[in-house]
């Protein structure tokens, strides 16, 4: 055995794991995204007195691969002045910054890429920072006044929003007291309480940041439709369109991975330390046999035999996963994977929601003006945040320090934070409607 | 072994795309050169277990500093002035300041291989999971030792932003009158 | 010398680096917020507008050319095809202007059925509005719900008449068809569920706050300005005029019917989207008035087969959704119109936005474009 | 929605009665109201003389305070002042177009420029006519004028007065070939700029269009 193969295999035993969870996200996520699409569009859809997608496979199941293969031979448009080097390039720093930053994220207790880096949770947010630079080379590469004027509004956006979102997660980190993804959920189980319930506002502001960071409405101004049209994503087409929109929903997937990290308890099920609701533990064999049976009382509806058949196939599929699930609880040898499938279970779950909630955001509001986002940005969310950070370390400074009541040291300073929130948004408030004010003074040309 | 590849890797990747960014004529190009020369040089860190440093260059560097570079040179057509800013003996200098840096480098070298050990390589021999957390070192010497350079940094940033926004205020005032 | 250089670089950088160059920005005539083919020339300096130029005629098809060389029924479809998506709004004014010229008067039961039918059409005209006009500003969920009224708007049009959009609803001098059974009971039926789909509408937008920010103080035009460029329908209104050619000069069964004419107080986006509202619960009442009592008998007046008008000329405007749609026409005494001028309200309206862009933001553009309500099938016609 | 705002005119209480112009007293005989009373509707026209059956309800003078006071002030500016099925008209000249036109709006509250075309008459000697219709929120109250130009003639603009006329001059430019005198944007507006014809006039045949334009900007043969 020649030194290299030695060598090769060595390394291959000591990273497999790493390997196969890489992957497996490489693999995954591309899959997952093109599903969140389709969700999102039935969500939409339901929420919108319609049916969303309902040709490609039954209920469109099928859509996302059909887009997929669609994306994939069409027609690739490159504008004549565009650079071409950046053009090319651009849409995949987008899509290889999302992918990155999700190598050091624990989706589970045991599903990760990366070794417990002691500063986890800022390499994941400054990787997937850099997908801006995607964003702002392609559009500026595209040559067109609609892709710059998306690539500078996002420009700006990541600017005054990566701040206040930085900020609003130094509250957890204050709580925290670690970098370490793994360390930082292990802090919440040692407590008995999710960070979202000790620093609130921090949550909320993470939230408010992250949806602005992702480009999703109501804060979705560089891609704009009715105003830029595609924002820096105008001139793309096909595949490295496919690939901006992979890096978009990546990214969304990471941002809600982080917050789920920092304020929901990670993996943690709910009241994880609580001993008689260690039943909670059978939840994802509760959720789908639940959705098993729901799909058999749905199939005796189905008007058509196809689809009848599929809700047949479907609750199956339910039944055989549920079964897959039980097995560890059966056969002891297994057991070792417990923690690990309940993990990813609750994890799944809680960025499921975070992301449910951007969708129902997006479906619910109009979307903001670059002036008032900027407004909300620098005058009510940054002010805010630093406020924030102050507040909570007083908090744990009159804990550690004056021997107060961990919870009343909290809720004191939480509302003083709140005081200040009000107080911002009323200065916004008369700021806003002096400006406005202004406008239509100045505005006086004779017709 | 693993180390010595990823090392010359990354440091090839530098040194090659620094090349680029000086010789590319088109500023975006350069910039785009740059971002990568920052973000091996970030690898190198991580390599050397500067997790914190290399995390910290890319969020700075590559994520803020560079992110306002390329929306300068979007935003303004930088390629005119340039041009006509090359001033007569600019060869000459450049050459001058390669060759001092170079004789610098070189003299580091020669003296770092005549005294080891004597400040410039020093080589941890505890394994990588002994070492402290490089965050936390780094915060305590930087609160500590370097406390007061801290501050007179900090100061000196807080003066070059409250002097940012007073010359924007100043202009828009000056432009609505 | 070198100094010199110096400084004319240095004044150089400065004047590109505070923008002395506006940048030049084409929206449309391919965007998704223009409403179809509009295209308008952006004057930007950053994100701010700084002047507009309009360029229309994409969608000219030489409809008033194509009328001079048709009878007078026979022109009556093409009227349809200008506001498409107020059709039969556009035949009322084109009828009863034909019926000026030859001084006769449709039968009662026919004005009635027309003044139930051009007030639905209002309603089906300000719900697509509506639903544009958020999505434009990037509510996407009111689309469907409008789209979800309208459909039932355009059943009811298409069991009268048989047609949805472009519908030919009326005859000059009255109707050709009697109005089908349960008609009255449909318009009802719809007319009820009404009042509680608008309130979902109200409940998504008028207390949005980002709604409000969006629309408020945007695209301002008071009362003067509205009447110096023309502007008619809900933007005067929105402007505080209580003005409405429905009330001033009743034309088809108006002036049987009690409804209110709602008006704005500062003439901006958000006050013409409230008038708009409070118009589509006006035209409800008046439709739930109309059904009440659907006078017996003839729904067709003395019009020969062949119409021959007397030379001379005649101007007859309406209350169209989007405001005052005038028809001139100038009869030489044979079959066919001599001149037919149409007087389109998305034409006249569309002047007004140059004046109520300037110093806002690209983003408040399609705003106001939504707010305007125009369609260019008109525009250009 | 706040009702208190004062709108600056209540024509809503005027009855409807009132509405375009008084009843003028006696017909008389009808005649086309341009100075060439001779020209008849041309192309296809008929002679208006030949449809006798009924009484026809065509133009007849018209005679009221209004005309009274308009003709006190421009004389014979006025040319004539018609009632045509209950809607009053006055022709007038056009080089006065300017002062009657700021006299209706700021004396008569001629508010609201509702609209402003042309008619073509080839064999007239003023070949067009243009018709501006106004209308009174004070009086709720409208009326037309009749300008009649020739070919060469440059109207005056009128769009100081009343900016609506901008894109309405724009388009009478554009079908007719009317150029107005002032106005500060006068090119085509429907129709693209390098078209060649002004297609609302009598002898602009309906299937007749700029094929040279067409194959220059569309690259297609036209079919017509």
């Amino acid at each position: 055995m020649s030194p290299t193969t030695q060598a090769v295999l060595q390394f291959l035993q000591a990273y497999w794991v790493e390997l196969v969870c890489g992957v497996v996200i490489v693999a995954a996520v591309p899959l997952v995204a093109g599903y969140a699409v389709l969700v999102e569009r039935k969500l939409m859809a339901d929420m919108q007195a319609r049916l969303g997608p309902m040709r490609v496979g039954p209920h469109g199941l099928l859509q996302p691969i059909a887009d997929a293969v669609k994306l994939l031979i069409k027609e690739d448009i490159i504008p004549r002045d565009a650079d071409m080097l950046i053009f090319w390039f651009a849409p995949v720093i987008s899509m290889v910054a999302a992918l990155t930053s999700m190598g050091a994220l624990y989706f589970g207790p045991a599903f990760r890429v990366a070794n417990d880096i002691n500063v986890g949770i800022l390499f994941v947010v400054g990787v997937s920072s850099l997908g801006f630079l995607g964003i702002i080379l392609g559009g500026w590469a595209s040559n067109s006044h609609y892709s710059i004027l998306g690539a500078v509004r996002s420009t700006a956006q990541l600017i005054s929003y990566e701040t206040a979102g930085g900020l609003a997660m130094v509250s957890a980190l204050l709580l925290a007291g670690t970098f370490k993804i793994r360390a930082i959920v292990e802090v919440q189980s040692q407590n008995q309480v999710w960070f979202i319930f000790l620093a609130p506002v921090g949550f909320f502001m993470y939230l408010v940041a992250s949806i602005a960071e992702t480009n999703r409405a109501p804060f979705d101004l560089p891609e704009a439709e009715s105003e830029l049209v595609a924002g820096y994503m105008t001139e793309y087409s096909g595949f490295r369109w496919a690939l901006y929109f992979l890096g978009e929903y990546a990214n969304m997937i990471v941002v809600a991975s982080v917050a789920t990290t920092l304020f929901l308890g990670g993996w943690l099920r709910p009241f994880s330390n609580v001993r008689w609701l260690s039943w909670l533990d059978f939840s994802p064999v509760l959720v789908l046999v639940a959705l098993g049976v729901y799909c058999l009382y749905r199939a005796g509806k189905q008007p058509v035999k196809v689809q009848s058949g599929f809700m047949w196939a479907v609750a199956l599929g339910c039944f055989a996963v549920a079964a897959l699930f039980l097995t560890p609880w059966i056969f002891s040898p297994l057991r070792f994977a417990l923690p690990g499938l309940n993990g990813a279970f609750w994890f799944l779950l809680k960025v499921s929601a975070y992301i449910y909630m951007f969708m129902w955001l997006r479906f619910t509001l109009p979307r903001y003006r670059f002036d008032q986002l900027m407004h909300l940005g620098w005058y009510i969310l940054i002010p805010l945040a630093i406020v924030n950070v102050f507040s909570v370390g007083l908090a744990l400074l009159l804990e550690m320090e004056f021997g107060w009541n961990r919870w009343l040291a909290l809720i004191v300073t939480t509302i003083l934070t709140l005081g200040v929130a009000a107080y911002l948004v009323h200065l916004n408030d008369k700021r806003g409607a002096a400006a406005s004010a202004a406008v239509v003074a100045s505005d006086s040309y004779a017709g | 072994m693993l180390d010595s590849i990823v090392f010359y890797f990354f440091a090839g990747i530098a040194v090659l795309s620094a090349a680029l960014m000086v010789t590319r004529r088109n500023v975006m190009h350069s910039a785009v050169f740059l971002v990568t020369t920052l973000l091996s040089i970030a690898g190198i860190f991580l390599q050397l277990r500067a997790e914190f440093l290399f995390v910290t260059q890319i969020i700075v560097y590559v994520g803020g500093i560079m992110v306002l570079f390329i929306f300068v040179i979007m935003l303004v057509r930088l390629d005119v002035p340039l041009h006509q800013m090359r001033f007569r003996f600019q060869r000459l200098v450049a050459l001058l300041v390669a060759f001092a840096l170079g004789v610098e480098v070189l003299v580091i070298l020669l003296l770092a291989r005549k005294l080891p050990g004597a400040g410039l390589f020093v080589q941890s021999t505890a394994p990588v999971s002994k070492l402290p957390p490089n965050s936390e070192e780094l915060s305590r010497t930087l609160f500590s030792n370097y406390l007061l350079p801290f501050e007179i940094a900090s100061v000196l940033l807080l003066v070059a932003m409250v002097g940012a926004v007073v010359m924007a205020k100043g202009r828009k005032r000056a432009d609505e009158s | 010398m070198a100094d010199r250089v110096q400084d004319d670089v240095i004044r150089q950088q400065q004047e590109t680096l505070l923008g002395a160059d506006e940048l030049v920005l084409n929206m449309g005539p391919q965007h998704p917020s223009t409403h179809g083919v509009l295209r308008v020339k952006l004057k930007l300096d950053g994100e701010r507008v700084r002047g507009t130029e309009c360029v229309i005629g994409y969608l000219h098809r030489g409809v008033e050319k194509i009328a001079e060389n048709r009878t007078y029924q026979q022109f009556a479809p093409y009227v349809d095809r200008m506001d498409y998506v107020a059709a039969v709004s556009n035949g009322l004014g084109y009828c009863e202007a034909v019926e000026k010229l030859l001084s006769v008067e449709a039968p009662d039961r026919a004005k009635v059925i027309r003044t139930i039918l051009t007030e639905l059409q209002r309603i089906a005209s300000h719900l697509l509005w509506l639903g544009t006009h958020a999505l434009d500003i990037g509510a996407l969920t009111p689309l469907f719900y409008c789209m979800r009224e309208r459909e039932e708007i355009l059943k009811i049009f298409e069991k009268y008449c048989g047609a949805r959009l472009t519908t030919h609803a009326f005859r000059i001098g009255g109707l050709q068809y009697e109005s089908y059974d349960g008609f009255e009971q449909d318009v009802g039926r719809f007319c009820n569920d009404f009042e509680r789909r608008i309130q979902e509408y109200v409940d998504l937008l008028t207390g949005n706050s980002i709604w409000i920010g969006r629309t408020r103080n945007v695209g301002v035009l008071n009362a003067a300005d509205c009447i110096a460029l023309g502007a008619t329908g809900p933007i005067l209104r929105a402007a505080g005029v209580k003005w409405d050619l429905r009330k001033a000069q009743p034309y088809a069964a108006y002036e049987r019917y009690q409804f209110e004419i709602p008006v704005g107080t500062n003439g901006d986006t958000y006050d013409r989207y409230m008038v708009r509202m409070e118009e589509m619960r006006q035209s409800r009442l008046i439709c739930l008035q109309a059904i009440e009592n659907i006078p017996a008998g003839a729904i067709m007046g003395k019009v020969g087969k062949v119409i021959k008008p007397v030379p001379g000329e005649v101007y007859h405007s309406i209350e169209a959704p989007k405001g005052i749609l005038g028809y001139y026409i100038v009869s030489d005494g044979t079959t066919q119109p001599y001149r037919v001028r149409i007087r389109p309200p998305s034409f006249v309206n569309l002047q007004a936005l140059d004046k109520m862009i300037r110093g806002h933001l690209v983003a408040d553009v399609v705003a106001v474009i939504g707010t305007l309500d125009i369609v260019l099938g008109e525009v250009d016609r | 929605m706040a009702d208190d705002s004062k709108p600056p005119q209540e024509p809503e209480g005027t009855p409807p009665e009132q509405k375009e112009g008084v009843k003028a007293p006696a017909p008389t005989s009808a005649t086309s109201p341009t100075p060439s009373t001779g020209a008849k509707p041309p192309v296809v026209a008929k002679p208006p003389a030949v449809a006798p059956k009924a009484p026809p309800p065509a133009q007849t003078p018209w005679d009221n305070e209004l005309v009274r006071r308009y003709r006190e002030r421009f004389g014979d500016a006025i040319m004539a002042a018609m009632e045509d099925r209950k809607q009053a008209y006055l022709v007038i000249d056009s080089a006065k177009l300017l002062e009657i036109a700021r006299y209706s709006r700021d004396e008569e509250k001629f508010d609201l420029f509702e609209d402003f075309t042309a008619v073509d008459w080839p064999k007239r000697e003023k070949r067009f006519d243009l018709i501006a219709v106004l209308y009174s929120f004070a009086h709720n109250m409208r009326l037309r004028l009749k300008i009649a130009v020739g070919a060469e003639e440059k109207p005056a603009s009128v769009v100081e007065i009343w900016p609506t006329a901008n894109w309405l001059e724009r388009e009478i430019f554009d079908m007719f070939g009317i150029e107005f005198a002032g106005h500060p944007d006068m090119k085509r507006i429907l129709l693209p700029d390098g078209w060649q014809g002004h297609p609302l006039r009598k002898d602009y045949d309906i299937l007749q269009q700029d094929t040279a334009w067409v194959r220059e900007n569309l690259g297609i043969e036209s079919g017509q």
